[in-house]
């Protein structure tokens, strides 16, 4: 088998504000946000421009980080050794491309959204959502674990009034669940994993190639640190630590896709894989055997989720439940320990970040259109709502990992994975599991477009789309799905960095 | 000048207190601009103090001029002495500091709650900050004595002043803080008796330089006694049963002083009778008392964590979290190793510091509102946004969350009991930590939503007039300034821990690199 | 034989009968602090506690044969330097005059005389410092019993009752009443929420 | 000492604690407490400890017993029986055997009773202050040298707890509006003892004089004689105590106001702390009155000497007034009117 190597000795690292600002852009905006609240145009315009810098200042790392530089920013020291810092690698820059390109989709879509459903509170909204981002790229760019536990710690608290947005008794339970589940368990399990680990290598803690940890913990040790982390970092929604995620669904939808696509749930991943390869290393889990608890963790999780998905009449909560299956790929991805496996998992988190916020900005579409929210309810309705319907259509394709859409590139890579690391029922898993996503899928987007029973001829002028501030985005969404299929250059570049055994 | 800084930041609250008396007896205007003038001097002192600390190393300052007199008293102290070391000097700043930016908030409180007692009130207040201050500084057992009663009767009398309730809770008070004295008095005669001096630093030379000394009875129940009394004052469960109902039923204003205060300093003074009296390694490794104080700890921290949970009333909750916090600081410092040490001393300034926080922003909600139990807080984010931004940042310090202050103690305990391997002691912080999160989340959860409250129905925050008059916090400005400090100071000693643990290390002797 | 070694347990027991005393007083008057029911009873338990730690530290400077620690007139120091010097020369001669069985005896005064420089001439004084010590505590005992009796004055202003138990009824009756005491709060019984 | 004596005294000590405590009259339990007091003065004197016995007898059996009895007064006199405190009681106890198991454990190790080269008597400190506080300060007490001198800054903050004791009673019970009516009904016409017993009148008519002047004499010759500014003071203030008795708290007011009691009580304060603010400015540590030689006569040792006085004045000052402020309040209940 061939080890993973990490980024090549060629890499320099290169002191610059990029990341930083980057990650301030959307922060600053909140003054802006809140001197605006009187005037709603001017407030979105404010987030809108934060997201178009934040966009900007990614994308300026782009040429830089495939040139082999690592932008990298020290502030201070927050405990001995360990310091507040930024360093941007491929995986870092992979997920804030995702994470600041979604946010502008996403805000145009709440914008439509919000507006068309009279909710209140939504300075309050737009505010945490620009601080939610902001910690999104902070866990992206974090430089070491600490950073990153600090961010991970105030995505979980900036996204708790989005979720409870409502405050009405259910939104109360699901903010609570949510936050008892997130909270709990990084309290509860990685911080006590952070610290047993500050406590071996207090020198430092900063992600590296082969991981700092590497060596100095025994076999049974790293595997249990290594579960405690997966838990810990329990946004990656891996069962039995998953049901805050359908309980969340009480959220407004652009909430929901913030949290499913593009912040929440990926942090949670991003976490575990920075945890595997820049804490302890592919190569010293390898060498110890010790993450095929988490294999197993991750595999159970995608099996149990999919079939429990394939139960659900709720649009959103089979959605969340499919979210569950798919993280459990990438996490499964990564505890493989191969070159391929792990270079899935890092595409997968692009590629299943496009098609889960389609689909679910194409639930939300439904539900402001016509007030539906059940899967029952929705046969013939690709008849009213053709553009949606076809977004969906393409989204459930790539969840469901079939060409031409990106879902199939990443998902070819993690089976490649599973084979390469020569653990054949792992890969027997993904096969069922495609199957069950498949099965749930499939049956929606053929109801909605060939409904049972007599059915009026389709016509243009009957066509109801959402308005064009919420279609607008998923049709974009939807493109860069099929796009990702044909051009996938720049991500894979991107994870090579990261997996240059490939 | 210079060298006369500590005797000026004991006396500037101590003069300003007795010329209250002397000259301001019935004029109580003068009461709060005396207690700013003489808390801005010693906060000023103390700040050069801690200036002079940090350049030149630890501060002796002999009172009444008595030398160490070589060659008549070989060697001993006759007189008494101050000794301001790194933690001493950083303690010295917390605690004017706090009393100061405290009076911001008791100027608007003074003559509604103490009408017609405004100078007892003030003097009062400023000999608890003499009191405080001299226990911190003096190197002298018996002299700490004398300070912890005085700082003792004057909280008594800040209490008692308050409403009826307060007077039981008072006379509790004053029975418990008389035994927890009387104690520490007899384990300091215990040593008295065994060693024949009363300085601090020359106890401590002697029981390291004679190991017969160690092995007797008697100084390891003085031990216990010291520890006894100040656990007693500082309200380690199970000995906390005066601290809350004290605390609840007091003046605003005293809540918010003694809270983050006065159970602090007694924390610290354990430290030091720890670590410059008695020695580390004398309790650590002759007396193997570890296990069953950071057990009490562990029982301490749950059992506050949970009685915080069962209370309605917000003051209340309050005062069970800082029985909780205490634990969290005589577990630490029972560990035995450094890190654990550290922890609780910077536990110290950090608790003050939230503790404070959080009080001033109970106050200012319970005025505004009327109410004092949890649904107070409906529709305070909209109502009181400075007062609740404070909250939040006391909160998420209280739960540990990054990058407040209390995360960063949190993280020193925890590493002090992994390397001590304490797991029970990381568990019930853990612990602690989540049923914090559950306490304040609750808040946050009634501030955030329409929470459907018993009598009052349901409560939209949106259905709140748009009368600009009530829309605005209604708080007085000082009491704004005073929260806002608060919460910043928060932040500011989370993000500054780095510095702050070094200094105590090198207080605590052992090397440790510092930062440079 | 017996008579002696009985002579030494008594003596045994009279060097620490100070001390025995003074536990037990410390105890009597925790143990009021602690379980008796009246008020007053209580800080009368209090006074005796505080006792027995003054009693604690003046058996400790206490010394036998010692005079009041007040030194005599006319005094000089030099003078009296002299003096003990020359006490300590005469003890050692007799040390070495006297029969080997008194030698010992002979020898411990003799250091007596030379180690307790603390005497002025030949008068043995009082260790002042523990006088000095109480008297402060002493002082601290009266100002705290002062301001107890005044909070059970204010007790049993509100209550109307200095016994514990019934202060403890007339608090939780005060507290269902949802009565009104204060300006800033109210304290109403606290109901389980929703 | 004298053992037969201290034995007995021990004894009757704890016989006299417990009745104190058994008694349901809380007047009589009051005086059997008085009586305790007097007992371990007798004790205290017998091991030569005359200043602590001193103040003990004044402070502890005099001071003491008129506030418990000025509470007795106001509030009831006979407590009831234990309803409650069983289980409290059986707590208590166990409490009790083990704290006094401990504590005699650890006196198994204490050197004996009197013996003089025990650690405590043989530290060079305490030899220090026999043998050298004579040559520092000439002053033969050396009780009063440790007290003003070696140990002047406890002192100090000991005046202060008295201070506090007094401004902390006033706060707790003192009632402001019926304080504000007093003070101006203070002066008016009324008779010295009017509604007074005439022999209770004319004893205090002769004894308070002698006390005062014995007070001022405490306080002075403190430096060669026990006393000092705590005895003095203590007996000062009780002469104050014994003219409120006798004649009516409204005539001891009208003799020292409660206002002047705090003006006073601070100016002791500020007379020993402006003492040791004096050595500051001189150029040398708080309260080193070594400094003040160049101000006062006779050199370095008398200027410590007179230093002393001096402070010890004010520490007269304070605990008078505040001692008499503490009864009119406790026996008046805050309102100083009426009285016992």
């Amino acid at each position: 088998m061939m080890p993973i190597l990490g980024s090549t000795a060629s890499t320099v690292t290169e002191p610059s504000l990029l990341p930083v600002f980057a990650c301030l852009a959307s922060l600053l905006a909140i003054p802006g946000i809140l001197a605006f609240r009187k005037s709603p145009n001017a407030r979105e315009g404010v987030t809108f421009i934060a997201g178009g810098i934040k966009l900007a200042l990614v994308l300026m790392m782009v040429p830089g980080v495939l040139s082999g530089k690592m932008y990298e920013f020290r502030f201070f020291e927050l405990v001995e050794g360990v310091g507040l810092e930024f360093r941007v690698d491929g995986l870092g820059l992979l997920f804030g491309i995702v994470a600041s390109f979604l946010w502008l989709c996403t805000t145009l879509y709440a914008i439509g959204y919000m507006r068309a459903h009279h909710e209140t509170n939504q300075t309050r909204f737009f505010s945490f959502f620009a601080l939610s981002l902001c910690a999104t790229l902070g866990v992206a760019f974090a430089g070491n674990l600490l950073t990153l536990y600090i961010f991970y710690e105030m995505l979980s608290l900036s996204t708790f009034p989005l979720v409870s947005h409502h405050g009405d008794k259910k939104a109360r339970t699901g903010g609570r669940t949510y936050l008892s589940y997130l909270l709990g368990a990084s309290i509860g399990l990685a911080l006590p994993a952070l610290i047993f680990c500050y406590t071996r290598s207090p020198e430092g803690m900063d992600f590296m190639t082969g991981g700092f940890m590497a060596g100095k913990v025994g076999a049974t040790e790293a595997a249990i640190l290594l579960l405690m982390f997966a838990y810990g970092f329990a946004k990656c929604g891996l069962m039995p630590l998953h049901s805050w995620l359908p309980g969340a669904m009480v959220a407004p939808t652009p909430v929901s896709a913030l949290l499913h696509a593009v912040a929440v749930v990926k942090v949670g991943v991003f976490c575990v894989i920075r945890v595997v390869t820049g804490v302890f290393g592919t190569d010293f889990l390898l060498e110890v055997d010790a993450a095929t608890a988490l294999q197993w963790a991750a595999a159970i999780t995608v099996v149990v989720s999919s079939l429990i998905a394939l139960s659900q009449d709720n649009l959103k909560r089979m959605l969340a439940f499919s979210t569950i299956g798919q993280l459990g790929y990438i996490v499964l991805g990564v505890a493989l320990l191969s070159p391929k496996g792990v270079a899935g998992s890092m595409l997968h988190i692009a590629m299943h970040a496009t098609g889960k916020i389609t689909l679910f900005m194409c639930a939300g579409a439904i539900f402001v259109a016509t007030g539906k929210k059940y899967i029952s309810q929705m046969e013939g309705m690709g008849r009213t709502m053709p553009l949606t319907f076809a977004a969906f259509f393409i989204g459930s394709l790539s969840v469901i990992g079939l060409p031409p859409t990106g879902g199939f590139i990443s998902k070819f890579y993690l089976v490649m994975g599973t084979i390469e690391a020569g653990k054949i029922p792992l890969l027997v898993v993904f096969l069922v599991s495609t199957i069950l996503n498949a099965a749930y899928f499939m049956p929606i987007v053929f109801r909605a477009f060939f409904p049972r029973g007599p059915t009026a001829p389709f016509r243009w002028d009957r066509v109801q789309e959402v308005p064009k501030a919420c279609l607008i985005p998923i049709l974009i969404t939807a493109t860069i799905t099929l796009l990702a299929f044909f051009v996938p250059e720049l991500g894979q570049r991107l994870a090579a960095l990261m997996v240059p055994g490939l | 000048m210079m060298d006369q800084m500590p005797t000026i930041l004991m006396l500037a609250p101590f003069i300003g207190a007795v010329g209250l008396s002397l000259l301001a007896w019935r004029r109580p205007a003068a009461a709060m601009p005396v207690v700013f003038g003489a808390l801005a001097i010693t906060v000023l002192a103390a700040v050069l103090t801690l200036r002079e600390v940090l350049a030149n190393g630890t501060i002796t300052y002999l009172l009444s001029g008595w030398d160490r007199l070589p060659e008549r008293a070989a060697g001993m102290a006759v007189g008494i002495e101050y000794k301001i070391d790194a933690f001493n000097a950083l303690v010295l700043v917390l605690i004017p500091a706090i009393a100061l930016i405290n009076a911001l908030y008791l100027r608007t409180r003074l003559a509604v709650e103490c009408a017609g007692k405004e100078i007892l009130y003030a003097i009062l207040y400023l000999l608890l900050v003499v009191g405080l201050c001299g226990m911190v500084i003096t190197n002298d057992a018996f002299n700490l004595y004398v300070l912890l009663e005085i700082s003792s009767l004057t909280s008594y009398a800040l209490i008692g002043i308050g409403r009826r309730r307060a007077a039981h809770a008072t006379f509790n008070y004053i029975m418990t803080g008389t035994i927890g004295a009387s104690f520490f008095l007899l384990g300091v005669g215990y040593l008295y008796i065994q060693v024949g001096t009363l300085n601090i630093g020359d106890i401590h030379e002697a029981l390291m330089a004679s190991s017969e000394l160690r092995e007797l009875a008697s100084i390891k129940v003085a031990a216990m006694m010291i520890m006894a009394g100040l656990w007693l004052k500082m309200g380690l469960f199970p000995l906390h049963g005066w601290l809350p109902n004290a605390y609840r039923y007091a003046p605003t204003a005293t809540g918010s002083l003694m809270a983050p205060l006065v159970t602090k300093v007694m924390v610290v003074v354990m430290l030091r009778m720890m670590v410059s009296l008695f020695g580390l390694d004398y309790l650590f490794a002759e007396l193997n008392w570890r296990p069953v104080i950071v057990g009490i700890a562990c029982v301490a921290i749950l059992a506050g964590s949970f009685f915080a949970l069962a209370q309605r009333d917000i003051r209340g909750m309050l005062c069970f979290l800082i029985v909780a916090e205490v634990g969290y600081m005589v577990g630490g410092a029972w560990l035995g190793n450094e890190a654990g040490i550290t922890g609780a001393a910077y536990h110290v300034l950090s608790d003050a510091c939230m503790t404070f926080c959080l009080f001033l922003a109970v106050a200012a909600i319970i005025l505004r509102t009327g109410e004092h139990r949890l649904s107070a807080f409906r529709g305070a984010f909209r109502k009181m946004p400075v007062a609740m931004a404070a909250f939040t940042v006391g909160a998420l310090s209280m739960v540990g969350l990054p990058p407040t202050c209390g995360f960063f103690s949190k993280w020193y305990l925890l590493i002090g009991g992994v390397e001590a391997g304490q797991w029970h002691y990381v568990a019930c912080l853990l612990i602690s930590s989540l049923v914090n999160a559950v306490l304040f989340f609750r808040i946050f959860e009634i501030a955030l939503m329409k929470v459907e409250v018993e009598e009052s129905g349901s409560f939209d925050v949106d259905a709140l007039p748009e009368d600009p008059e009530d829309r605005w916090e209604r708080v007085p400005v000082g009491t704004i300034v005073a929260m806002i400090v608060a919460a910043t100071a928060v932040l500011t000693i989370g993000l500054l821990n780095r510095p702050i643990a070094s200094f105590i290390a090198t207080w605590i002797g052992q090397a440790v690199e510092v930062a440079p | 034989m017996e008579l002696l070694t009985l002579t030494a347990q008594f003596e045994w027991i009279l060097g620490k009968s100070n001390y025995w005393a003074s536990t037990v007083l410390l105890l009597i008057g925790l143990h009021a602090m602690i379980s008796k029911n009246n008020l007053i009873k209580k800080l009368i338990g209090m006074s005796i506690f505080q006792t027995g730690i003054i009693l604690f530290y003046v058996s400790a400077g206490a010394k036998h044969g010692a005079q009041i620690p007040i030194v005599h007139y006319g005094h000089d120091s030099h003078e009296s330097h002299d003096k003990a010097a020359h006490a300590a020369e005469h003890a050692a001669d007799a040390g070495q005059q006297v029969a080997e069985a008194a030698a010992p005896a002979a020898n411990h005064a003799a250091n007596h005389a030379a180690d307790a420089t603390h005497t002025l001439g030949e008068t043995l004084y009082v260790n002042p410092l523990p006088h000095v010590l109480m008297l402060t505590a002493i002082v601290v005992g009266v100002a705290t019993l002062g301001l107890a009796l005044a909070m059970v004055q204010k007790v049993y202003a509100a209550y109307g009752s200095i016994e514990e138990d019934e202060v403890l009824d007339a608090i939780a009756d005060s507290t269902a009443d949802s009565t009104v005491d204060s300006t800033v709060d109210r304290t109403v019984k606290g109901t389980p929420e929703a | 000492m004298i053992w037969q004596l201290d034995l007995i005294l021990l004894i009757f000590l704890v016989i006299t604690a417990l009745i104190s405590l058994r008694v349901r009259d809380l007047l009589g339990a009051s005086m059997v407490f008085g009586i305790y007091s007097f007992l371990i003065c007798l004790l205290w004197a017998g091991m030569g400890a005359v200043d602590v016995a001193f103040t003990e007898a004044a402070v502890g059996a005099g001071v003491s017993t008129v506030i418990l009895v000025a509470t007795v007064y106001h509030t009831r006199r006979v407590t009831g029986g234990h309803k409650r405190a069983s289980g409290m009681k059986v707590l208590s106890l166990l409490l009790m055997l083990v704290l006094g198991g401990v504590l005699l454990h650890a006196s198994g190790d204490f050197p004996a009773l009197g013996d003089p080269t025990s650690p405590a008597n043989d530290h060079p400190v305490a030899q220090y202050y026999i043998e050298g506080s004579y040559q520092d300060t000439k002053v033969p007490n050396l009780v009063t040298s440790v007290l003003a001198d070696y140990r002047g800054y406890d002192t100090l903050f000991e005046t202060v707890v008295v201070f506090v004791a007094g401004i902390g009673i006033l706060a707790v019970i003192g009632v402001p509006t019926a304080r504000m009516r007093r003070e101006e009904v203070c002066g008016d016409t009324a008779q010295f003892g009017e509604d007074s017993d005439l022999i209770i009148l004319q004893t205090c008519r002769l004894v308070v004089p002698v006390l005062q002047l014995f007070a001022l004499y405490v306080i002075a010759h403190g430096h060669h004689s026990p006393g000092g500014g705590f005895q003095g003071g203590v007996l000062f203030g009780a002469s104050y105590i014994l003219l409120a008795l006798s004649g009516g708290l409204r005539e001891a007011l009208r003799r020292l106001s409660e206002s002047m009691s705090f003006r006073l009580a601070a100016c002791g304060i500020v007379i020993y702390a402006g003492f040791g603010l004096l050595c500051m400015a001189l150029g040398s540590s708080f309260l080193d009155y070594a400094i003040l030689d160049s101000i006062l006569p006779g050199g370095v040792a008398m200027a410590r000497s007179h230093s002393m006085l001096i402070v010890e004045a004010g520490v007269g000052f304070t605990v008078t007034t505040i001692l008499f402020v503490i009864y009119a309040n406790l026996a008046t209940r805050g309102k100083l009117e009426g009285g016992l």
